[in-house]
């Protein structure tokens, strides 16, 4: 009974981090989404993991985690050589790509 | 046991809606500090005390750093954030609307309490803590470096990539020179001085 | 429940590793020249690195084995994908003679040899631990790739790519997850057991699998980041990324249709989206002046075909997408080599302005430039049209005729879209500006080598036989 | 081996004149007329064994080659045969010998005498076909030389626009005669005579549709009612060429058509009807026509059209000899009428509105006393060559049970002796109206005559070239007809293996009792024509009648019964209008339009995928996000479902 | 020896781009040496020669299968004989770049004509089209006709792709021309539907037309005369070998249509050429009214018809590529196409009169010359195969051929002369001898065309 709250739960938080990403203008919020959406999945992982009693659900979210942190790296990194020369930490001015 | 889940759940959902409404990113960042927070005590309560601690040293402590120190970096005499023309078209509305139907049928589909019948893997449970039990570091790292090693030779790949990027991206563009070879070109322009000095 | 790790299993895994550590070897080699290691030789040790990787690929074509406990399967599958993805990569790096900044270039070449590492892994991976990582490994490498150049615009592209790639790994994720959830394990092979498909968290859960595989073959709905990214990215890069990631995805992508027990609803959308992007692709492409965009486009309608070629888990299905797929990466690279002849280090020449009446001023590139366009379109002289015939017949046996009737359509679109870029090039009476002469050999025998193949596949079709099986 | 002779020796004429043209100048024509005098030679010599032989042996046959099973070519000269070639031959040499001297002084001298040969080849080919496809081809390279000639002086916009008119309306009998073919292939799977004729009853339904057909292209050759608009406008040539082709051979091609396909004929009683009717209607309306005419030539035309419409009525009774009879007397009187009238034009210039001759008799004798025995001869009156066989085709077509045809014969006799008379009365007799002002003779707009360059170092053709054949075809137009006499004549036992022996059963009025009643219409005529035009007074105010009478003319005589008119608005003016709809209107707007509609829709659509590309990352990432939604539905769905 | 017949136009062509942009002597000699070789070859290799390599064995067996023999000799000949013609008639500013046009042209006629795999035939149907493409490009005086041009033949080629592939897969192999496999299924509708459509834009039947009048119109005569002469018999030979022995059943069910539109064509044709201004568009609608003929002829499914039918692919062709030539030389001397300035050129050009009058008499079916035979063996077996009115209806467009041949005939040679027009000089001896081969061969044909039937 307890697997299908935590699923319950971790789609929540999922879609919450979803609308984070398609909602808010400040390009570190939206990082800030895609982390949560991150760790929806690693609570389900891990929710998954204690009903089947398989520690593989531990690893990947061992592994989540890491590659969180690399892209969490980068994206901060892309993050502060966009906006560094500009005025204002928004990403609708980033549109020169289109057509 | 169900009541601590149900108080943490609102909690987790409180603090993830506050990171997403939060008017200024430090609010934001404390919200996601509190969000990993909670996520840790549930973690406990899923009897991966591992992966718990993990979650507050390598993701509030490391993660999270560095989102404040480039909060700390952009803002500094920078305009307000978030402003001028919310240029997103009014779809925005429907989506939010397709959001919440979303919710509702992952809420349906629970209720139907899928029929998940656990085959017990490991072949020991027992309380949260002891050595060798399902969820303990030992059995974490076992799995790890046994079954689980090709992953964990590709993470290194992936972490090199991240630092390599980074410098790439936002590094300066002047070369790196070694200490040693360093320290003679500065003698040589110390004498060079001294030299242009006397002549004049 | 641990695996012994034996040693044929580090042997499957050792081009991966190769080229890995390759690019760490092409990062001291730099720091160990006084100022920067030049141009050419970070190059030539890169590609070194890519052919001995792919010679020892070559080596392991007849075995079959299941490494890592299913983490990685060696078979005549993988290695064709790790060899595509392996020549890709030996010709953008080739196309990065041509142009870029010199003072990057060892950084630019270890990210591109780790993406194809990552690329690689993918190929062989069947279960979801590998199949997330070597993604992963692909996509962050090529987010910084992205912002090499020092456009606006390719900064601009690498925050794009980051974030929307990001959100799709997260919906990959959460499919991951529900499939472990509703698996009890990582495997694909886990999920070939028929009860599954009573279980609904194995629906959602290969739902949200299919949207990161379609995000990331850029099939129409979530194609909007491609046109974007591929014309701020540098050149070599777009073309990289063009191919490689398509190969790698495909790969798990046929390995998780081909693994699944009545997979005909579960992949439906999938192939309607396939047919939808080869309609909104080819038509997307009408409008364009930048041949970079183009191709993106081109790209998302290409993948529509390789997918439409996978419809229906049938034996010879792969082996025509396979065949497909090599085909479009020699189009592809081709020509984005012609692209990069034509650019200098300033500026790119992807503006159709360059191309206009280049029949008259370069005529060798114009018709190399015609000959890839005419692959695209499926021309009968080129393997284009062998692989569309071949992409016809399947599914017409396959039962999917409705995406044959869609093929067709998407081609006939697409023959106006690439006719309007060979009309352009051979107008008559239109005076252009003067043209660079980029005297980069590598960038020259890169679209020479694409060429010959795009001719010689038609007469010599080599399409794989023993591709199969793949979850085992 | 003879007939390949009398068949290719023309056609070597026409390819020498053709290829050696201007070197040849004058000599071509001398080429010309001798090649087809040697042809005339060798048919005599191939009197005998061509009239030799009964039934299927009849004649001498000569195989070609063959296309296809079915489809085989050869020659054949039987008695039918024989006369046509004797006449194209015999009169054809008479007319080339004359034209050396009427295109004398034109330069392009060879050309003409290489498609008149080309014309005699064709004609021959024509006639001595022994199956369909060679008598086919033959009508098409007929058609082909007659459209050449028509049209000789290209220069002149009219004669072009009148080569064209007869060459399409050629083409019309040419495609009919073809439907005849198709019918008889898919009905007795060959084409030859013998195995046509063979074989009729297997025709059976089809019949009277392979008469009608085969009908049409006679009608349209021989300038029969619905298709004889191209006749009068063919007066646009060169006099030679209306004598030889629009009065002697070509026209007479329908003649010669039913009469070989004569058991076809015997068997259809309806098909004689048809040919029967057309062919008196014919008579008596081209005979009206012939009225209302000034120009010489174009009353000869309507009086050529008006005696095959005799000939037609005759063989579509089955009195095929009478109608031969009558064909052959008229090749000769109608020749020299229209030579006699060349020297006539050539004397006056090329003038040939007859309202501006008058008082010829003095200045071109020749051509006077040859025209006065061919006036005679056309107007039947008795030992001259046409009493005899009009005659018999007018109590032919009584004895085969057709009354009212046997009337129009008469009256028709009668007004064909009144406009002939006519003609003659005005060209030759009075006092020469040439050089009056043509207001006042009726002539609204004179004609400029055709300036056809005379040849530089103008040296006159020899007298007796032009005068000598009109002779000779006067002195024949009196003598053709003694052939013909009495029921037994040795004309008719000439044609009996062909035609075979008919007993005419007795009718009402007895043969005799026609020739009384035809010669009274034709003294009739006589008279009105002498009191009109010829009595003393008439001839000293001969201007001023003419110029009333011009006035006086019904239109719908003078518009030709508004056959051209009819014939523009039923047939032509709707095809230019169809055609400039389907070409301006109907391909450009319908099917383009539809292309460029799925052109346009296409570019719409990518503007629309180009609409949404529009930079914003956060609106990408909500399409994304949509897109996965719909995803979520269905795959939540079909969870559900299970 | 097959393979020679397409490699050597294909090579001289390609090696013809080396040479400098306009130069004539060179590039001409060398382009007739390899018509004319093409022209002996098969007449003295005889009846068949043949080559055949593997291609493809999985999905369907497919093959690099060549061979001539019936209908294809005779289209390779009428193939050669007129590229040799439209060769010698170059002499436009870039000569060597049509010359090299014209022999990748051959060459890839080449192959389709003696092709014997379906899907080999497919790809040879696609690759005929980018020399006029280009040929369009390069000297089209708009670019519209170049793309009409090009997406009605391609989407044509692509639906004949489809169908092949559905062929192959449902037959086992493609590889079949020559050999009788019937096709009753479920699918045979669909097959042919894919086959008789493209073969009807290529012809072009009446509904899918509208690209060729623009296309003949502005393509340079040399090019057009090729285009018009055999290109246009591509789709003809594809119903004549590939749908008529294969798909007889699916046929049959269709004929009625097909009957239908080639009456509308020939009609159609016949009565826009009668009021167009422009020579070349006249003589364009008249082979839409020529072509709808033999389409009639094929779906009559009579022996008799279909041998007329080969015999007039031939004669059509022969007269259509001299006419184009002589047009051509027309529009050279005078600059313009109208045929309302035109007028009087036989004055002063008598040799051109003549060619222009003999070609224009066998395209209106003058007995005694080529366009006569076939036309009459067509309805004769159209007749005999029940299809009365059909035939009836066919006979006035043979008429109404006489009238607008006449027309465009008369319109520039005869009546005055008119003063507007510069006097240029007659027929030269090479343009001359660049129309001469195909007015003989109209002659033999016309006088003995058993040789086609042999």
């Amino acid at each position: 009974m307890m697997t299908a709250n935590y699923v319950a739960l971790a789609t929540v938080i999922f879609f919450i981090g979803a609308a984070g990403v398609v909602v808010r203008r400040n390009p570190l919020i939206m990082l800030m989404s895609i982390e949560l959406m991150w760790n929806a999945a690693n609570l389900l992982f891990l929710a998954f993991a204690r009903a089947w009693y398989n520690n593989a659900g531990h690893i990947f979210a061992f592994l989540v985690i890491t590659v969180a942190a690399a892209e969490a790296a980068i994206g901060l990194a892309i993050v502060v050589v966009v906006f560094r020369s500009r005025t204002n930490v928004d990403v609708d001015e980033v549109a020169i790509l289109k057509g | 046991m169900t009541a601590a889940f149900w108080i943490l759940a609102v909690l987790l959902v409180a603090s993830a809606i506050a990171v997403i409404t939060a008017s200024k990113p430090v609010y934001s960042v404390a919200g996601l500090l509190a969000h990993f927070f909670f996520l840790a005590i549930t973690f406990f309560m899923l009897s991966a005390e591992f992966l718990a601690v993990i979650q507050l040293i390598v993701y509030s402590g490391a993660i999270l750093m560095l989102f404040v120190f480039v909060i700390a970096l952009l803002s500094s005499g920078v305009a307000p954030f978030a402003l001028g023309p919310n240029r997103l078209p009014k779809i925005a509305a429907p989506a939010a609307a397709a959001v919440a139907v979303l919710l509702g049928f992952a809420g349906y589909a629970i209720a139907r309490e899928p029929a998940i019948t656990p085959r017990i893997v490991a072949s020991y449970a027992g309380p949260v803590g002891a050595a060798n039990v399902f969820g303990s570091v030992a059995d974490f790292g076992r799995a790890l470096f046994t079954t689980y090693l090709l992953p964990f030779e590709v993470t290194a790949f992936i972490l090199m990539v991240a630092v390599i990027g980074v410098i790439l991206l936002a590094g300066e563009s002047t070369p790196y020179v070694p200490t040693r070879k360093r320290a003679r070109i500065v003698e040589r322009q110390v004498r060079e001085a001294i030299v242009r000095a006397g002549e004049e | 429940m641990s695996i012994t790790i034996s040693h044929a299993d580090w042997l499957a895994v050792l081009p991966l590793f190769i080229v890995g550590c390759g690019a760490l070897i092409v990062l001291l080699v730099d720091l160990a020249w006084p100022k920067h290691a030049p141009r050419n030789v970070s190059l030539a040790i890169g590609i070194a690195v890519l052919i001995a990787a792919g010679a020892f690929a070559a080596r392991t074509y007849g075995i079959n084995h299941n490494a890592f406990g299913g983490g990685f399967i060696l078979g005549g599958f993988a290695v064709i994908f790790e060899e595509i993805i392996l020549l890709s990569s030996i010709v953008s790096l080739a196309l990065f003679g041509a142009l870029g900044r010199s003072d990057r270039i060892a950084g630019i070449t270890a990210l591109i040899l780790w993406s194809t590492s990552g690329a690689m892994l993918m190929a062989g991976a069947a279960n979801l631990m590998t199949i997330f990582l070597g993604l992963e490994l692909l996509s962050l490498a090529l987010y910084c790739l992205c912002g090499m150049a020092e456009r606006k615009t390719s900064q601009e592209s690498a925050l794009k790519y980051l974030i929307l790639s990001s959100t799709a790994s997260g919906f990959l994720l959460f499919g991951m997850a529900l499939l472990f959830g509703a698996s009890g394990g990582v495997t694909l092979e886990g999920l070939a057991v028929p009860a599954l498909a009573a279980n609904p968290l194995y629906w959602l859960g290969g739902g949200f699998f299919l949207i990161g595989i379609a995000f990331k073959l850029s099939l129409m709905p979530f194609h909007m980041w491609s046109p974007d990214v591929y014309e701020g990215a540098p050149l070599p890069v777009t073309a990289f990324m063009s191919v490689v990631t398509k190969a790698g995805t495909l790969a798990v992508f046929a390995r998780f249709a081909y693994s699944l027990p009545s997979s005909h609803n579960l992949l439906l959308p999938f192939f309607v989206i396939a047919g939808i992007s080869m309609i909104g692709g080819n038509l997307a492409m009408l409008p364009q002046t930048d041949l970079k965009r183009l191709l993106a486009y081109s790209g998302i309608a290409q993948a529509g075909y390789i997918v439409a070629a996978l419809a229906g888990a049938t034996a010879l299905g792969i082996r025509y997408a396979l065949f497909y797929l090599a085909v479009y990466m020699f189009m592809n690279l081709g020509a984005f080599g012609v692209i990069a002849l034509l650019s200098t280090d300033r500026e790119e020449g992807a503006q159709l302005a360059v191309f206009s009446g280049l029949g008259r001023r370069r005529p060798a590139l114009a018709a190399a430039m015609s000959f890839f366009l005419l692959a695209l379109a499926g021309f009968p002289p080129t393997a284009g049209f062998l692989g569309k015939v071949l992409i016809l017949s399947v599914n017409v046996n396959a039962g999917y005729a409705w995406l044959a009737a869609l093929l067709v359509a998407g081609t006939a679109i697409s023959l106006y879209a690439y006719f309007k870029i060979v009309r352009t090039m051979y107008e008559r009476d239109m005076e252009a500006p003067p043209l660079p002469q980029s005297n980069a050999p590598l960038a020259y025998a890169g679209v020479l080598l694409c060429a010959v193949f795009v001719l010689a596949l038609t007469f010599y079709p080599l399409t794989p036989s023993n591709v199969l099986p793949l979850a085992r | 081996m003879m007939l390949l002779v009398i068949w290719l020796l023309p056609l070597l004429g026409a390819i020498v004149n053709f290829a050696f043209g201007p070197q040849l100048k004058r000599s071509a024509g001398i080429i010309g007329s001798a090649l087809v005098g040697v042809s005339l030679i060798a048919t005599l010599a191939e009197w005998a064994p061509a009239t030799t032989g009964a039934g299927a042996t009849l004649g001498v046959r000569q195989h070609l080659f063959a296309w296809m099973p079915g489809f085989d070519f050869g020659l054949l000269l039987d008695p039918l045969s024989l006369i046509w070639t004797l006449i194209i031959t015999g009169v054809g040499f008479l007319i080339l010998l004359y034209s050396i001297g009427y295109m004398w002084s034109d330069e392009a001298i060879a050309r003409f005498f290489a498609y008149m040969d080309l014309f005699v080849f064709a004609m021959l080919t024509l006639v001595l076909s022994d199956n369909f496809v060679g008598l086919l081809v033959g009508w098409g390279l007929v058609g082909l030389a007659s459209y050449f000639l028509i049209g000789f002086w290209f220069f002149k916009p009219t004669a072009v626009a009148a080569a064209r008119k007869a060459f399409v309306i050629n083409v019309v009998g040419d495609v009919a005669i073809m439907f005849a073919i198709f019918i008889m292939f898919a009905k007795i799977g060959s084409l030859s005579f013998s195995a046509v004729f063979a074989h009729v009853p297997m025709l059976d339904g089809w019949l009277f549709w392979t008469c009608t057909f085969l009908f049409i292209g006679a009608a349209a050759k021989s300038a029969q009612i619905p298709l004889h608009t191209w006749l009068p406008d063919a007066m646009e040539g060169p006099t030679p060429v209306s004598a030889l082709i629009h009065a002697a051979t070509m026209v007479t091609a329908g003649v010669y058509l039913v009469a070989r396909c004569w058991p076809l004929w015997n068997a259809s009683h309806e098909a004689q009807l048809l040919v029967g009717t057309t062919g008196a209607v014919t008579a008596l309306a081209a005979a009206v026509l012939g009225i209302a005419q000034w120009d010489i030539k174009r009353i000869l035309a309507y009086s050529t059209m008006s005696q095959i419409g005799y000939m037609i009525m005759g063989v579509g009774v089955t009195a095929y000899q009478a109608g031969v009879a009558h064909f052959f007397a008229h090749a000769f009187f109608k020749a020299c009428l229209f030579l006699g009238a060349g020297i006539v034009i050539h004397e006056l210039a090329d003038e040939q509105d007859i309202r501006r001759m008058g008082g010829m008799r003095a200045r071109t004798p020749v051509a006077f006393w040859a025209m006065f025995a061919a006036v005679l001869a056309i107007s039947g009156v008795p030992l001259f060559s046409g009493f005899f066989s009009k005659d018999q085709i007018i109590y032919g077509a009584l004895a085969h049970g057709h009354p009212w045809m046997y009337a129009a014969g008469i009256v028709t006799a009668g007004i064909t002796t009144f406009y002939m008379f006519r003609l003659f009365f005005v060209t030759f007799f009075g006092t020469y109206r040439g050089d009056l002002n043509p207001a006042d003779v009726g002539v609204e707009h004179p004609e400029e005559p055709t300036s056809h360059e005379p040849q530089h170092g103008a040296t006159h053709p020899p007298a007796w070239i032009m005068a000598l054949p009109v002779a000779i075809l006067g002195v024949f137009s009196v003598i053709a007809g003694y052939v013909m006499i009495g029921s037994n004549s040795p004309w008719s036992r000439f044609f009996r293996p062909v035609f075979g022996f008919e007993k005419l059963p007795p009718v009402a009025i007895s043969e005799i009792w026609t020739s009384v009643i035809v010669l009274v219409c034709v003294a009739i005529g006589f008279a009105v024509a002498y009191w009109r035009y010829a009595t003393p007074e008439a001839l000293a105010d001969a201007p001023a009648r003419l110029r009333a009478e011009t006035h006086r003319m019904p239109r719908v005589l003078v518009r030709l019964y508004y056959f051209d008119d009819l014939i523009d608005l039923i047939v032509v003016k709707p095809a230019q209008a169809l055609g400039t709809f389907f070409g301006r209107l109907f391909d450009p707007m319908v099917i383009d339009g539809a292309v460029r509609g799925v052109v346009s829709l296409s570019d719409a659509a990518a503007e629309r995928i180009r609409d949404w590309q529009d930079g914003l990352l956060r609106v990408y990432a909500l399409v994304v996000v949509a897109g996965a939604m719909c995803f979520a539905i269905y795959y939540a769905l079909q969870g559900a479902a299970r | 020896m097959v393979l020679v017949l397409i490699a050597l136009p294909l090579l001289a062509g390609s090696l013809l781009l080396l040479l400098p942009q306009n130069d004539r002597r060179w590039s001409r000699s060398t382009g007739c040496i390899v018509a004319a070789i093409t022209f002996v070859l098969p007449l003295a290799a005889g009846g068949s020669g043949s080559f055949s390599a593997h291609w493809l064995s999985r999905p369907f067996a497919a093959s690099f299968d060549f061979a001539w023999n019936g209908v294809s000799l005779w289209l390779v000949l009428l193939l050669a004989l007129c590229t040799f013609c439209a060769i010698l008639a170059t002499n436009m500013v870039q000569a060597r770049t049509m010359i090299a046009l014209l022999l990748l042209l051959e060459a890839s006629m080449m192959g389709l004509f003696t092709a014997r795999d379906v899907l080999l035939f497919a790809l040879f149907w696609d690759v005929m089209l980018l020399p006029p493409f280009f040929a369009l490009l390069w000297w089209g005086p708009e670019r519209k006709t170049a793309w009409r041009f090009i997406i009605y033949n391609f989407s044509g080629g692509l639906l004949l792709l489809l169908a092949t592939a559905a062929f192959g897969v449902l037959s086992g192999s493609t590889d079949v021309i020559g050999s009788t496999h019937q096709f009753a299924g479920a699918w045979a509708p669909w097959i042919f539907a894919g086959f008789a459509i493209a073969f009807a834009v290529k012809t072009p039947l009446w509904p899918l037309h509208t690209w060729m009048p623009a296309t003949y119109a502005d393509l340079p005569p040399p090019m057009v005369s090729v285009i018009s002469a055999v290109q246009s018999k591509a789709g003809l030979y594809g119903f004549i070998v590939i749908a008529l022995p294969f798909l007889r059943i699916a046929m049959i069910q269709w004929s009625a249509l097909f009957v239908a539109l080639a009456l509308v064509s020939l009609l159609y044709g016949a009565l826009i050429a009668l009021t167009q201004s422009d020579i070349k568009r006249i003589v364009a609608y008249s082979s839409l009214s020529h072509l709808g003929l033999i389409v009639l002829a094929i779906f009559c499914f009579n022996a008799i018809a279909v041998q007329g039918a080969i015999a007039y692919i031939v004669a059509h062709g022969l007269f259509s590529a001299s006419l184009f030539l002589i047009l051509g030389y027309v529009e050279e001397r005078e600059e313009t196409r109208s045929i309302a300035h035109l007028g009087g050129l036989g004055k002063s050009n008598p040799k051109l009169a003549g060619a222009f009058t003999i070609a224009a008499l066998a395209a209106l079916g003058l007995p005694g010359l080529a366009g006569f035979v076939g036309e009459i063996v067509i309805l004769t077996g159209v007749f005999r195969a029940g299809y009365f009115w059909p035939a009836l209806i066919a006979l006035v467009p043979i008429v109404l051929a006489s009238a607008y041949m006449l027309r465009l005939l008369q319109d520039t040679i005869n009546g005055p002369e008119v003063a507007a027009l510069p006097k240029r000089r007659d027929l030269t001896v090479l343009e001359g001898l660049a129309v001469a081969p195909l007015l003989v061969a109209l002659f033999v044909l016309g006088v003995y065309p058993a040789m086609i039937w042999r």
